[in-house]
């Protein structure tokens, strides 16, 4: 639709406006508190991308896109799940292949069993949240992204 | 005893016309090459499977296993004296048919050549891999490759009409293959075997008698390729193929390895004894007696000339399921070289009508008057085939047929002798009329004239020589002396090319004298 | 339409029955001894054979007899439950994680003269030793991203799948 | 009475379950709307979930976060593993859901109709190639 | 110590899982790139899987436990015969139809081929991590994976694949939910989630009405999502208007993979004493002969050739499941136990993975649906019309094809099960096979083009199908020949009787 045509709300752009950066840090609590608590890498990366959804409900959906633009929502959803897949290898690697997969105790972030443990499990949270975020967000655009008309999708369709 | 031989020439007999098939399908773009390649091919295999037979006719067997399939059923061959028959039979047919297929194919510029000598290699492959396979199952793997190959061949021209055949023809001979595997199958989970074994495989024991009558069925439905009646209908309708094929597939190949199929379940796979406890001998009898006399009748009913051919092969076959349901030495020995006799008398009639179609485009016999005149050497031919399916001596159909009577006659029912000559009587009423036709009646000239023009020049005051005016003639007209020779000195000496004697061991197999 | 209707109503009463067929064994709401949560029951065995001889280190035959032709490891330790009369735990030992030789894994209760043989829930060991094996308190996390976090690698790859899935349906002049 | 305490009122879970699978079913089949359609598999979905939560349930249970003193002092803890699997589950049915929408808006604009009924009926004649 | 091979089973998952992420950033910056990398992985993973077999049958079963969790506690990999067999016909026939998609996909989706490559990648993931894994619901969660990116594989191509694909997301989310559900059940009976685990804690409540009903459901939940013939009203649209390679894979593997999956359920988590307490295998024979004989006849009243080839898939699935409703009853080498269902789940996905291969030829040189317009193709595309013909005949169960083994295998253990009702099943669907695929051959090969004669064949010119694409059909072709023999020969049949050792369907000796 043309940006211009929709009204604007003073009210709801400042509230959100101002909402935005809270439910971000929120968010970003969730997620590094997972461990300790009630929270997680999916809440938190939900949460973080509910900003997004708000702003672009708030203002338009251009300007959203704008704010996180393709490329980088792209490289993000990739990112988290590089971040997990990897941190699992390298408990392969450190150990030149005497333990399996994605056993965080025997990478040495410090020299610490437990303790590697529960910082592979962070690293795991936050690539789960990165990527979570990064998707819900991309879906959330690609839904709500408005279509031209059919004139030149039908050609693209019927290649 | 018998001893076992172990030798691969088996496989070296089935390569030649698989090699022969590819490299028929490689070169071509060059004609002469490809039909060099079958020429080559043909004789080769010819010589292999000729130099099987000293040591068969000296009691032993041929042996060569590849692998195994299922506990106790390898996939490999076993040569003995039958199968060799058949196999000579084939073989030897096939470099006579090729070499006429040139001259046939050529003079009618027929499309599509490489497909055809392609797939017909590969029916001679499937052909001769009956003839030598040592067991049911390996049977059926050649059988069905035979099937599928000669589809190709009967739609060859592709009109309607054709595509028709083709279909009929495989909707009839695909579904008895399938009845063929469910007649294996129960035939293995009976008797945990499928080798053909000349006492027999099953036995009374092996399950209830009602049981062992279903499968005997099982087994003569899913060899529906010897069209009996009323499974017969394939076979007239397939005449639509061009004439060598008709020739060797429709008179030797295909339905000679139905009957090739009957032969082995009733010797092989029951054994004599069983079948005569099982009272099938008499049920087989009639079934046969009844398709000679019937398919003749029809006979008599056809203008067509390879139409009314067909009903005679019809009425021939089960002459040879007649001999061995008689499940007497003689009616076996009778029906055994009755395969390679009529082979040969078939064929060289076939040859003739492809070699008038060729020559003067005529392919009904109410317009043949006076063509004997016209085309003489061939017309002979002709007429000696169709003597020797009479049964008139001195020609080869004499032979098969005496034994048969007194296989008749030794199985103790004087009705079957009755019913024979009935059948050979009916044999002369359809081939008489055709040879009075073709000798005796005067041919228009007129029609002659603006028929023929196109392909021969006419001397003053003379009818036209059709034979002379086409220097490809001669590859038709070569095969057709030899066939028609062979019909003859089968006769003389019937034991030309081991037939005589191969028989006669496989009798000595079957009834242990 | 309304034959679609009718159909559903169809299956759903089909499924209904099934289900109050179920509800027979349905484990009771909240019940604090059930299999998911507390332990699963394997078998009994007569109390005389083993009830004696059950003690610190010493384990009847029968009962390892019965726990191996059921597939299950042999019991290495048995210890008595303090407090609790006629009740023991069953240890079993292995190799692996290298930081937990020793597992209490078996749960033999006396009932009558009957010896009741149970297997703990793993759900147990998770509560018991999760904090001290991996340093995160919350069980839910250290549930889903340790013992059981290769569910979850599936679970982030399923969302991933979904954000590719829909750029490949909706998205329009992208690179991708 | 007992006898209904104890069979019927004492798996409540199980009935609720039981009510909420089938009118997300019957949301499925019956419904003619295809986001009606995505809203009843929601329904179905959740309705599993909320019976593998309710497996998890111990009476007098605290929420599963432990800490050292709460150990000593023997706190009954609520089953962690259904929580684990659901949350799964859940992101799983997230993304069913997700595609699901797009498949419904692309044929919306194949079709300019989101009833089954019309799309079945416009894609007739696109039925064989 | 642990063999570097045990890391294959996990790594196999774990590498396509990064090659999907590194094809998504590698495609952004340059879209060529995206077929070599999913090619690459592939041929790694196939050669992996290659390792992964050598070592189950040299050494023995792989237990690998990831995060170093001792099940039941973590998730369990549990590589035996069966699953390495598995995975490799999966990662070969993938391998193949990789090949095949470079030309294909950027003739149909020239705009998304770094997605297409990205969500193909994600399903191979889910197909091997079904494959491979030892734990019921880390089985869950990647049949998901598998279905998610199959429903969009599907629908890529828009038009009514959409429509195809929403009733399949609808109705494999029903049967996914099923699946779970029964898990649900198993879990609140013995509280486990790990296969061999269940398997030795069920025995005692296998009277258990809760365990019966999550059986049932976990098995109508795999009958979804494998088009077991009353619910297979998904397939038919899904299978047409996919693009080529994914219909391919649909017919080939997909279903393929659910059917394994059931077996591992039926077999691994209830043993076989479970299942001869039930009549359940008498009652699939019964519904796997219906299948047969309905799907086959469907096929012959369509006018779409890939419509009718997925009706022969719904023939087919009856094949394979009629085998392995069989296979408790039988104890007779070589056909016994579940050899004819794991043999003819690789023939089936040889002859389909071909016949789908060469139909999206077809389509791709001349957007040819309907069978009527495929007069003379024999002569424009003869090398694709020839591998066309080799696996119909081996369908239809011409020897020495691998279409004849199986049925013959399927026949001879029906024999031995004393249910001959099913021997007359199977020979009236080869003919029916023949019915109509003979149809397409006919037309092919023998039907006049419109107003050209045959004689003047020079009317239709070659017109061939690019090596890309002819590579594959013609590898698959082949293999359908040649593997028959082989069968015959019983070279690959070690690994079966492994299998049936494994589950005891084999006589003790």
């Amino acid at each position: 639709m043309k940006e211009s045509e929709k009204e604007r709300d003073v009210i709801i752009e400042t509230v959100s406006r101002v909402m935005v950066p809270f439910i971000q840090l929120f968010a970003l609590y969730v997620i590094i508190h997972g461990t300790g608590g009630p929270g997680g890498g999916f809440q938190g990366g939900v949460v973080f991308a509910s900003a997004f959804i708000l702003y672009v409900i708030a203002f338009d959906l251009s300007g959203g896109r704008g704010r996180f633009p393709e490329s980088a929502n792209t490289l993000l959803s990739s990112f988290g799940l590089y971040i997990y897949a990897g941190i699992g290898l390298l408990s392969i690697i450190f150990t030149s292949g005497a333990i399996q997969y994605l056993n965080y105790g025997f990478i040495p972030f410090t020299s610490h069993f437990e303790e590697n443990r529960a910082l592979g499990m962070d690293f795991v949270e936050m690539g789960i949240g990165i990527t979570v975020m990064a998707i819900i967000a991309s879906i959330f655009f690609d839904l709500a992204h408005k279509e031209e008309k059919d004139g030149e999708r039908g050609k693209e369709e019927s290649r | 005893m018998t001893e076992i031989v172990e030798s691969l020439k088996p496989i070296f007999a089935l390569s030649c016309p698989a090699s022969a098939s590819v490299l028929i399908l490689m070169s071509g773009r060059w004609p002469n090459l490809r039909e060099s390649w079958t020429l080559i091919g043909s004789v080769v295999q010819f010589l292999i499977i000729l130099s099987m037979a000293p040591v068969i006719l000296s009691g032993h067997k041929i042996e060569c296993y590849l692998f195994t399939i299922f506990p106790q059923v390898h996939f490999g061959f076993k040569v003995d004296a039958f199968g060799l028959l058949f196999a000579i039979t084939a073989s030897s047919l096939w470099i006579l048919v090729s070499i006429y297929s040139i001259g046939y194919m050529r003079s009618l510029h027929e499309h599509a050549q490489t497909r055809y000598y392609f797939c017909f290699a590969l029916a001679i492959l499937g052909a001769i891999g009956v003839a030598l396979s040592g067991n049911l199952v390996t049977m059926y793997i050649f059988y069905e490759i035979l099937t599928v190959s000669t589809y190709p061949l009967v739609a060859h021209e592709q009109s309607p009409e054709a595509l028709f055949a083709g279909r009929k023809y495989l909707a009839y001979l695909l579904t008895s293959g399938v009845f063929f595997l469910a007649a294996i199958v129960f035939t293995y989970s009976m008797a945990g075997t499928t080798d053909f074994n000349p006492t027999g495989i099953l036995s009374s024991a092996s399950s209830s008698r009602s049981g062992l009558i279903v499968l005997f069925i099982l087994f003569i439905l899913g060899f529906m390729k010897a069209a009996y009646i009323p499974c017969h209908s394939w076979l007239p309708t397939a005449m639509v193929a061009p004439t060598p094929v008709s020739a060797l597939l429709h008179a030797v190949a295909v339905v000679k390895a139905g009957v090739f199929g009957i032969v082995r379940t009733v010797g092989y796979i029951y054994g004599i004894d069983l079948m005569r406890e099982l009272g099938l001998g008499g049920m087989l009898v009639s079934f046969a007696a009844v398709t000679m006399i019937v398919a003749s009748l029809f006979a008599i009913a056809q203008d067509d000339l390879k139409k009314r051919l067909a009903y005679s092969t019809i009425s021939q076959l089960s002459y040879i399921i007649f001999g061995v349901a008689l499940l007497s030495p003689m009616g076996i020995t009778g029906a055994m070289i009755h395969i390679p006799f009529h082979g040969f008398m078939k064929i060289t009639l076939f040859l003739c009508a492809g070699a008038i179609l060729v020559a003067s485009g005529k392919k009904n016999i109410s317009e043949m008057a006076g063509i004997g005149r016209a085309m003489p050497i061939t017309m002979f031919a002709f007429m000696i085939g169709a003597l020797g399916m009479c049964g008139a001596p001195p020609i080869a159909g004499f032979i098969s047929k005496w034994y048969l009577g007194l296989g008749a006659i030794q199985s103790g029912h004087i009705v079957f002798l009755g019913l024979l000559l009935i059948a050979s009587l009916l044999d002369v009423v359809y081939f008489y009329p055709l040879i009075r036709t073709a000798f005796f009646e005067k041919m228009p000239e007129g029609e002659v004239l603006k028929e023929l023009e196109a392909k021969v020049d006419l001397y003053p005051g003379r009818l036209p020589i059709l034979e002379r005016e086409r220097p490809l003639y001669l590859f038709m007209l070569i095969p057709i002396a030899i066939t028609a020779a062979f019909s003859i000195l089968f006769c003389l000496f019937p034991n030309l090319l081991h037939i005589y004697d191969l028989a006669q061991v496989a009798i000595r197999n079957l009834f242990g004298g | 339409m309304k034959n679609i209707k009718v159909t559903a109503l169809a299956l759903i009463t089909l499924l209904c029955a099934l289900f109050v067929y179920v509800a027979e064994d349905i484990p009771v709401f909240g019940d604090p001894n059930a299999a998911p949560i507390k332990y699963v029951e394997l078998f009994s065995i007569d109390a005389d054979q083993g009830d004696g001889r059950l003690d610190q280190n010493l384990i009847p035959q029968q009962l390892t007899k019965r726990l191996l032709e059921r597939g299950f490891p042999p019991p290495t330790r048995v210890e008595k439950i303090p407090g609790i009369q006629g009740e023991w735990n069953a240890f079993i030992t292995k190799e692996e994680p290298h930081y937990a030789k020793e597992e209490k894994y078996y749960f033999i209760k006396r009932e009558g003269n009957h010896l009741k043989v149970y297997r703990y829930a793993f759900v147990v060991r998770w509560i018991e030793k999760g904090l001290q094996e991996t340093a995160v308190p919350n069980m839910v996390t250290y549930g889903l991203a340790d013992y059981r976090g290769y569910d979850t690698l599936g679970e982030t790859t399923v969302i991933f799948t979904a954000g590719v899935s829909v750029i490949l349906l909706l998205r329009r002049r992208s690179r991708l | 009475m007992e006898w209904f305490v104890a069979k019927v009122f004492a798996k409540y879970n199980y009935w609720v379950f039981i009510i909420l699978m089938m009118i997300g079913l019957y949301g499925i089949i019956a419904k003619n709307n295809l986001i009606k359609k995505i809203i009843g598999l929601n329904i179905f979905q959740t309705a599993i979930f909320l019976y593998f939560i309710s497996l998890g349930a111990v009476k007098g249970g605290t929420a599963p976060i432990v800490s050292e003193e709460m150990i000593q002092k023997g706190y009954v803890y609520v089953n962690p593993l259904p929580h684990v699997l659901i949350l799964t589950a859940i992101v799983v049915s997230v993304a069913t859901t997700a595609v699901a929408l797009s498949l419904v808006i692309r044929m919306h604009h194949e079709y300019g109709s989101i009833e089954e009924s019309d799309i079945i009926e416009k894609s007739k004649d696109q039925g064989m190639t | 110590m642990i063999y570097f091979v045990e890391h294959f089973p996990v790594l196999v998952v774990v590498i396509s899982i990064l090659s999907a992420i590194t094809i998504l950033i590698a495609g952004w910056i340059h879209r060529k790139t995206a077929w070599f990398i999913s090619m690459a992985t592939l041929l790694g993973q196939f050669i992996a899987s290659l390792f992964i077999l050598r070592h189950v049958l040299t050494v023995g079963t792989i237990r690998y436990r990831l995060g170093g969790w001792v099940p039941p506690w973590g998730i369990e990999y549990v590589m035996d015969a069966l699953n390495a067999y598995i995975l490799v016909i999966l990662l070969f026939l993938a391998l193949v139809c990789v090949i095949y998609s470079k030309k294909n996909i950027e003739h149909e989706l020239p705009q998304k081929v770094v997605s297409f490559y990205t969500v193909y990648q994600l399903l191979i993931t889910g197909l091997c991590g079904i494959t491979v894994t030892g734990d019921i619901f880390n089985m869950y969660v990647f049949i998901e994976i598998t279905s998610l990116s199959a429903y969009t594989l599907i629908a890529s191509r828009g038009k009514i694949a959409l429509k195809a694909s929403f009733t399949y997301l609808v109705l494999g989310s029903i049967g996914a939910c099923f699946f779970l559900l029964g898990i649900g059940f198993l879990y609140a009976v013995t509280g486990s989630l790990n296969m061999h685990d269940l398997s030795i804690l069920l025995p005692p409540f296998y009277k258990n009405r809760v365990v019966m009903a999550g059986f049932a459901f976990i098995i109508v939940g795999l009958s979804i999502k494998m088009a077991l013939f009353p619910l297979h009203t998904w397939l038919p649209d899904a299978h047409a208007f996919a693009p080529a390679e994914i219909s391919a894979m649909l017919s080939g593997i997909i279903i393929e993979v659910s059917s394994y999956a059931f077996i591992r359920v039926a077999f691994s988590v209830f043993t076989v004493h479970f299942l001869k307490l039930l009549p359940i295998f008498d009652i699939l024979c019964w519904v796997a002969g219906v299948a047969i004989i309905a799907g086959s006849v469907l096929a012959i009243t369509q006018v779409n050739l890939k419509r009718m080839l997925a009706y022969s898939s719904v023939a087919n699935m009856g094949y394979i499941m009629l085998a392995v409703g069989l296979s408790t009853s039988v104890m007779e080498a070589p056909w016994n136990g579940l050899t004819p269902a794991l043999m003819h789940i690789l023939n089936h996905a040889l002859m389909k993975g071909c016949l789908f291969l060469a139909a999206g030829a077809f389509i791709y040189k001349a957007d040819l649906w309907l069978i009527k317009d495929f007069r003379g193709l024999g002569k424009r595309m003869p090398y694709t019309s020839a591998a066309f013909v080799l696996a119909a005949i081996s369908m239809i169960g011409v020897p020495p094809s691998v279409g004849f083994v199986s049925k013959l295998y399927i026949i001879l253990a029906a024999i031995e099960a004393k249910k001959i009702i099913f021997v007359a099943v199977l020979l009236l669907s080869s003919l029916l096979n023949l019915v109509y695929f003979w149809r397409v051959i006919e037309t092919m090969y023998m039907k006049r083009a419109e107003g050209g004669d045959p004689s003047h064949s020079t009317l239709i010119s070659k017109d061939e199908a690019p090596f890309w694409m002819l590579a594959p059909i013609l590898t698959l072709a082949s293999l359908c020949i040649v593997m028959g023999v082989l069968w015959l020969a019983k070279i690959p049949m070690p690994i079966l009787d492994q299998v049936n050792s494994l589950f005891g369907l084999s006589k003790m000796p």
